[in-house]
């Protein structure tokens, strides 16, 4: 019989990881698996993710693919799923410790912060930075580690990659959380605005919260003067960059973190041969309509030619 | 006859409104300003026009988890219906906002004919209206909006301040589904429908009918509420909806009207959905970090309810 | 028996209800004659209020006809048979209690404006409905202070003429009332008996059910005892004594007992 | 005294699950057998415990938005004091406990005292324990367990099969609170509240401790779930029991109870429960993606209920 | 008035209670022998019901005193009243329509089993529950089959029967009854009378609240008048006529023009 491989990722509405299941679907089929994919309800949805490796297991997988809601909360359900036999690899996020899968195919969320933390230093040209900050949701580690990073990269006080709590140096004037959603995102910017119309460097979850503070820029007619940065490279993240909306934004890749997930599945069933164990990083890629000094970056056309969603 | 509708809570939100206004104005520079409240109303009014729906609903003893999905599915459909085909704005609005209004009518005729209890009808429509939302869009996010759409997002301007011609219309359609309810005979019936259904059937109206007419009509204003956020978001997002329905129904309780049925004004409803903005528009401005709002949030739910109670009470 | 060439408005033959293992009309005939008031009385439980739900449409019977004007009609819902002019005062109350009094008087049947604010918008002439509820409560001499107090702050004699008031003031055709003095006091109910003659005179013919034999012996056209879900006998008020009455209610006396001019 | 309550669905659940069952069992391979079924009681039993409270809440005509969210914040106290204090796992664990029975108590009070409505009380809680969940733990989650945490989540073999000692706590939970409501006369007096208030009061029962009695108690039983996530998980989740509310309205309300009070049965949740349960494991193993899975469940919930309703017609 | 020195069990001074504009109970007193059955009667909406909620802890009023046994009570809620041993049956029936009639009965008294189930798993005795229950209820004579019938299937007439059983069963003190014959058959309105002979008979006096005269003169040994919210006159109907109660009642007669010897 085919080899069967559970995909489960955090949520089946955010297109990040619509695309990555997309991804598993097409290399299995294209591999001669079957893919079972699940998700959880909400973003940090542990429990149903772990009632989904249970599902998976009674339903034959010898791999399961999973990015972690909670790095810790998940980790027991794992290992009695390795206890079964079952080879468990992380995608996107890794567990903590990283060590409790079999291996960790991801994107350095801290990292990707960082790159536009440099990026949005450079743009600014030494102008004193005035920030925003449209995060996630209160508690969630993405949230925390691209803010982080963010702020690390601009070389303001921050906390380590390790931290889920958001740092909040002098220089972040307001904070409001966007739940990665493009009208809470332009409700969280005008009310930042209205705080301090000064504002002039908007660091962003995901690209639709960058897409709705855009939105509320406009409607102010501050769209020209205030740099936005962001992290995803979905495809419609990719075009507002290079329409100028968004000024850079950290690409990552959840197509090809499923890919090798899928194929290190079907060689594990094929063969019994685990994949290699360790992090392998999927990269993260600077993409900027305007290269800046000592930054590197790629411009829109690589980035339009590597994002995922509908190009 | 004066419409003497026995006490309802209709202070708490007002009470809760000026208590937070007062904080908000004494402890920040920004909040007291018409440009900051006008902002506010645009922020609020997605979930001020579903509010209408959902007071109509639980003024007949119902309640609508579903709104919010219908509402997103709305939107999906009339962007992407003017992006695929083409077709021009207005024939799509109209078929997104004939697809929220099947829906309405889809839980009426469950809730009336086989008489299912409203509470598990909508959270069937809720996920059903999610799925075909996903499926439909294909989790994209539609980008390519006519012009026409977007038209009730921008402002003009009044003595200085930009109002953003959705503010307005989320205005009149309080005020006139207010005149119907209060003033029109079927508006009376939908109270006497939640009041107690059974006397009302006795008394010879055809309740079946006032029912299926109020989900239908809140189908609409689901449809309208579709139309205002793709104007107020510029897009099509197959992720809105997910808490408009607790958030819609907070606002109509907030707003005093009974959870029973047959009591209520779809005014307090208004009031109870700018609190909510103003909570967090303020909370915002002062800098309380997100976890602090939600506390502050509950809190303050709690507290508003809580005044209003104990005022009507010294007032017997 | 001269009477009994005259009109029948209403007929019904042998009704059936049952509702799980009780059989609360077990075969029930009636007959309602032109103009006349109609009695009906009987133990508690003998199937007097599902008789007449019947006849309104409130319930549907398993078996049997139902006859108005000599057609058969079957009323599916209340409406049908407010429709054809049937208005029914039920035992318990359909009112509405957090609206009203004048609300509940016009509950379904609603005054209009005049000119556009009535015809375009539909707008209530709140003003009007108020005026002519207060008339209507003011034939019952009910003291109520205002009609637009809610029914729900009315004491349990006061929502009964609400109630009362609402079925005689609309009929068309044939009013029902379901133990409508049964709450009211003395000059409530004289009040009530009074308004009853009234709608006769207006020539509708008036079903009453009540358990005070004073008040149907003192309006009765005829007297229909129901027993056991079924018609034991129709009873001519001139003619026959209250214990008489009585005893055929209660089963003590069976209809071929009674003389038969005592009949009707 | 039989106890015969007046028909309510209860067919519906038990009809939803053979037809599901069925289906399931043609349809794949691994559905039917014991160790599956034991799974699918183990991955409901935090919701099961949950809903055992919220039937109690919503027999009082009540409703408990608060429920997950009290369960997390129990969770992340028991652990947390145990990991930080070095205190022994039984204290901490009463303690945990002792925190969702307080919030219970605090729901009761503010419904019976000062006559707030259900909805909007747990709503205020809702928030309001989130954020001291959040605030508590840092938003870090608690893995430091000590082992008699997570000893209900262990499994002894019965006939081969491997049953968690929590799926036999929940069983057991539910057993005992069928046997209170039907045979005790506390647990009718909960009916007899939930059915007409009013009249319950003027009979002279103390309605208002009845009420608070049964916040309280569906306190106790969140904390015992609180237990179990943990035993579950093996960690101190913070982010857990965000949707944990409608969850189990859901089973209650397939479980046939009526949200206007007074009429259901706490083993029509078990019911319920494990219908939700058995869906989404089946459909898992049918591999179903889980957009379709969302549709699927949507509809089969309208469908069971409407069965459940036209059976019901048929007997009369 | 030979009887004016017995003891007086309960007696209320001035008791006053207003609902926003209305105002129910203006300075109304009350008192009631031991042993007596005492009638009040007085026009819809005159405040008798909400007299007797205030002597059962049903409202509370906003002026005013209340005794038992001479000494003052304060009833907050009706659990209290209830303690004292008093029983109210209420005019809106305080049922819980969808338990059982056996329920209804026991409600908040309920029995237990003997023994460990008893007492320490409280497990209810049903059984024995429902045979108490049948007695009861035949003591009234209703035809009711099943007493695990659910109380919203019952007549209107069958529902008050068992609110009256459960205040007339239970009571240790004081019997409070509002309107329990209204809407009841003529056998079981009897039924109703003989039953409040009988409680009496066991010494405890009885409040009967009710709009039929007959039934009042035929039972009470004192006549409360209630009129606007105060008590008008206290009459024996051993003296007094029906149509000078009636006239009290309704104001054509005002309290001086009594005789005395008709007062009580
Ligand atoms: N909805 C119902 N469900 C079950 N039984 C019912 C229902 N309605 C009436 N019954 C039963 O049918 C019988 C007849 O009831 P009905 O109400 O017609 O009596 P009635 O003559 O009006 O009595 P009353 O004088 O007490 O009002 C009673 O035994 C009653 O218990
Ligand atoms: N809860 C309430 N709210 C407002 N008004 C009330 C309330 N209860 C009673 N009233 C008013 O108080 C007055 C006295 O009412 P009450 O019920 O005591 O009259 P009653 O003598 O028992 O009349 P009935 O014979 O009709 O039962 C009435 O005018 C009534 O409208
Ligand atoms: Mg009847
Ligand atoms: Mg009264």
């Amino acid at each position: 019989a085919e080899p069967v491989i559970g995909l489960i990722t955090k949520t089946d509405t955010n297109p990040f990881f619509v695309k990555m299941k997309e991804g598993a679907e097409a290399e299995a089929k294209k591999l001669g698996a079957k893919l079972l994919s699940g998700a959880g309800k909400i973003d940090g949805d542990n429990a149903s993710q772990v009632a989904l490796i249970e599902n998976f297991v009674a339903a034959g997988a010898k791999t399961i693919l999973i990015t972690p809601a909670d790095s810790k909360a998940i980790i027991p359900a794992i290992k009695k799923a390795q206890a079964a036999g079952v080879q468990v690899i992380a995608l996107d996020s890794p567990t903590d410790p990283a060590s409790a899968v079999d291996a960790l195919f991801a994107t350095n969320n801290y990292k990707a912060g960082e790159l536009i933390g440099q990026y949005a230093k450079a743009a600014l040209g030494g102008k004193k930075p005035v920030i925003a900050t449209l995060d996630l949701f209160p508690g969630h580690p993405v949230g925390a580690q691209r803010h982080n990073g963010f702020l690390q990269g601009y070389g303001l006080k921050s906390l380590p990659a390790t931290s889920n709590e958001l740092a909040k140096p002098a220089e972040v004037v307001c904070m409001a959380d966007s739940y990665g959603d493009r009208a809470k995102g332009q409700t969280g910017m005008e009310n930042c605005l209205q705080k301090n119309p000064g504002i002039n460097l908007v660091y962003t979850i995901n690209e639709p919260a960058a897409a709705g503070a855009y939105n509320a820029l406009k409607a102010a007619g501050k769209e020209k003067d205030v740099v936005i940065v962001s992290v995803d490279g979905g495809c419609d993240g990719v075009k507002d960059v290079a329409a100028g909306k968004i000024a850079a934004t950290s690409q990552q890749y959840p197509l090809q973190m499923a890919a090798m997930g899928v194929a290190a599945g079907v060689e594990f069933a094929k063969t019994g041969k685990k994949v290699k164990s360790g992090y392998t990083d999927t990269g993260v890629t600077l993409i900027a309509a305007k290269p800046v000094a000592g930054v590197t970056s790629a411009d829109t056309k690589v980035g339009l030619d590597k994002c995922w969603g509908n190009k | 006859m004066k419409d003497k509708l026995p006490p309802i809570s209709q202070l708490g939100p007002f009470i809760a409104l000026i208590i937070a206004c007062a904080v908000f104005g004494l402890t920040t520079d920004n909040f007291f300003s018409s440009a900051n409240f006008s902002l506010i109303l645009q922020q609020v009014m997605v979930v001020g026009i579903i509010g209408i729906g959902q007071t109509l609903i639980i003024l007949t003893a119902g309640i609508d988890l579903s709104c919010g999905m219908v509402m997103a599915l709305g939107s999906i459909v009339m962007t992407k219906i003017a992006q695929d085909f083409g077709l021009p704005a207005p024939i799509a609005i109209l078929l997104g906002i004939g697809v929220t209004t099947l829906f309405g009518l889809i839980n009426g005729l469950l809730v009336t004919r086989i008489k299912l209890p409203p509470f598990i009808v909508t959270l069937g429509t809720f996920n059903i209206a999610f799925a075909i939302t996903q499926l439909y869009s294909g989790a994209q996010t539609v980008t390519t909006v006519p012009d026409a759409m977007t038209w009730l997002g921008s402002t003009f301007s009044l003595g200085g301040t930009r109002i953003a011609y959705g503010t307005v219309l989320m205005v009149l359609l309080y005020l006139v589904t207010w005149f119907w309810l209060r003033d029109t005979a079927s508006g009376r019936h939908v109270y006497a429908v939640g009041n107690n259904p059974e006397a009302t059937r006795l008394i010879g109206i055809p309740t079946d009918r006032v029912l299926i007419g109020v989900y239908a009509t809140a189908g609409v204003f689901y449809g309208i509420a579709s139309l205002l956020a793709v104007a107020r978001t510029g897009v099509g997002d197959p992720n809105a909806g997910q808490t408009e329905n607790l958030d819609a129904i907070t606002a109509v309780v907030l707003g005093g009207t009974s959870l029973f049925g047959g009591r209520g004004l779809v005014l307090g409803t208004l009031a109870g959905t700018i609190v909510v903005g103003v909570l967090r528009n303020g909370l915002t401005l002062m800098g309380v970090s997100s976890v602090y709002q939600v506390l502050i949030t509950g809190i303050l739910v709690i507290v508003a309810v809580t005044v209003d109670q104990l005022s009507r009470k010294g007032a017997r | 028996m001269s009477t009994s060439n005259t009109k029948l408005v209403m007929q019904a033959k042998g009704l059936v209800k049952r509702y799980g293992q009780v059989t609360a009309l077990d075969g029930a005939d009636f007959e309602l004659r032109a103009g006349e008031i109609m009695a009906v009385i009987g133990d508690n439980g003998a199937g007097k209020s599902s008789l007449i739900k019947a006849l309104s449409g409130a319930t549907i019977p398993d078996e049997g006809e139902i006859l108005l004007d000599g057609k058969p009609v079957q009323f599916r819902t209340p409406i049908e048979a407010r429709r054809a002019g049937i208005e029914c005062c039920y035992q318990d109350l359909a009112v509405a209690p957090a609206m009203t009094i004048a609300e509940n008087l016009f509950l379904g049947r609603e005054m209009r404006r005049e000119g556009f604010l009535g015809n375009t918008l539909r707008m209530l002439d709140k003003k009007k409905m108020l005026q002519v509820a207060i008339e209507r409560m003011a034939d019952l001499k009910v003291g109520i202070r205002s009609m637009t107090q809610a029914v729900e702050t009315l004491s349990g004699g006061q929502r009964q003429c609400v109630a009362v008031a609402r079925a005689a003031a609309f009929a068309q055709h044939v009013v029902i009332l379901d133990e409508p003095t049964a709450a009211l006091g003395v000059k409530e109910g004289n009040m009530v008996l009074e308004l009853i003659r009234r709608v006769r005179d207006r020539g509708l013919p008036v079903i009453l059910i009540s358990h005070n034999m004073p008040h149907v012996f003192e309006i009765a056209d005829r007297i229909h005892v129901a027993r056991l879900g079924k018609r034991a006998a129709v009873l001519n008020p001139k003619k026959i004594s209250m214990s008489d009455t009585v005893a055929v209610m209660t089963g003590a006396m069976s209809a071929d007992q009674i003389p038969a001019d005592c009949l009707a």
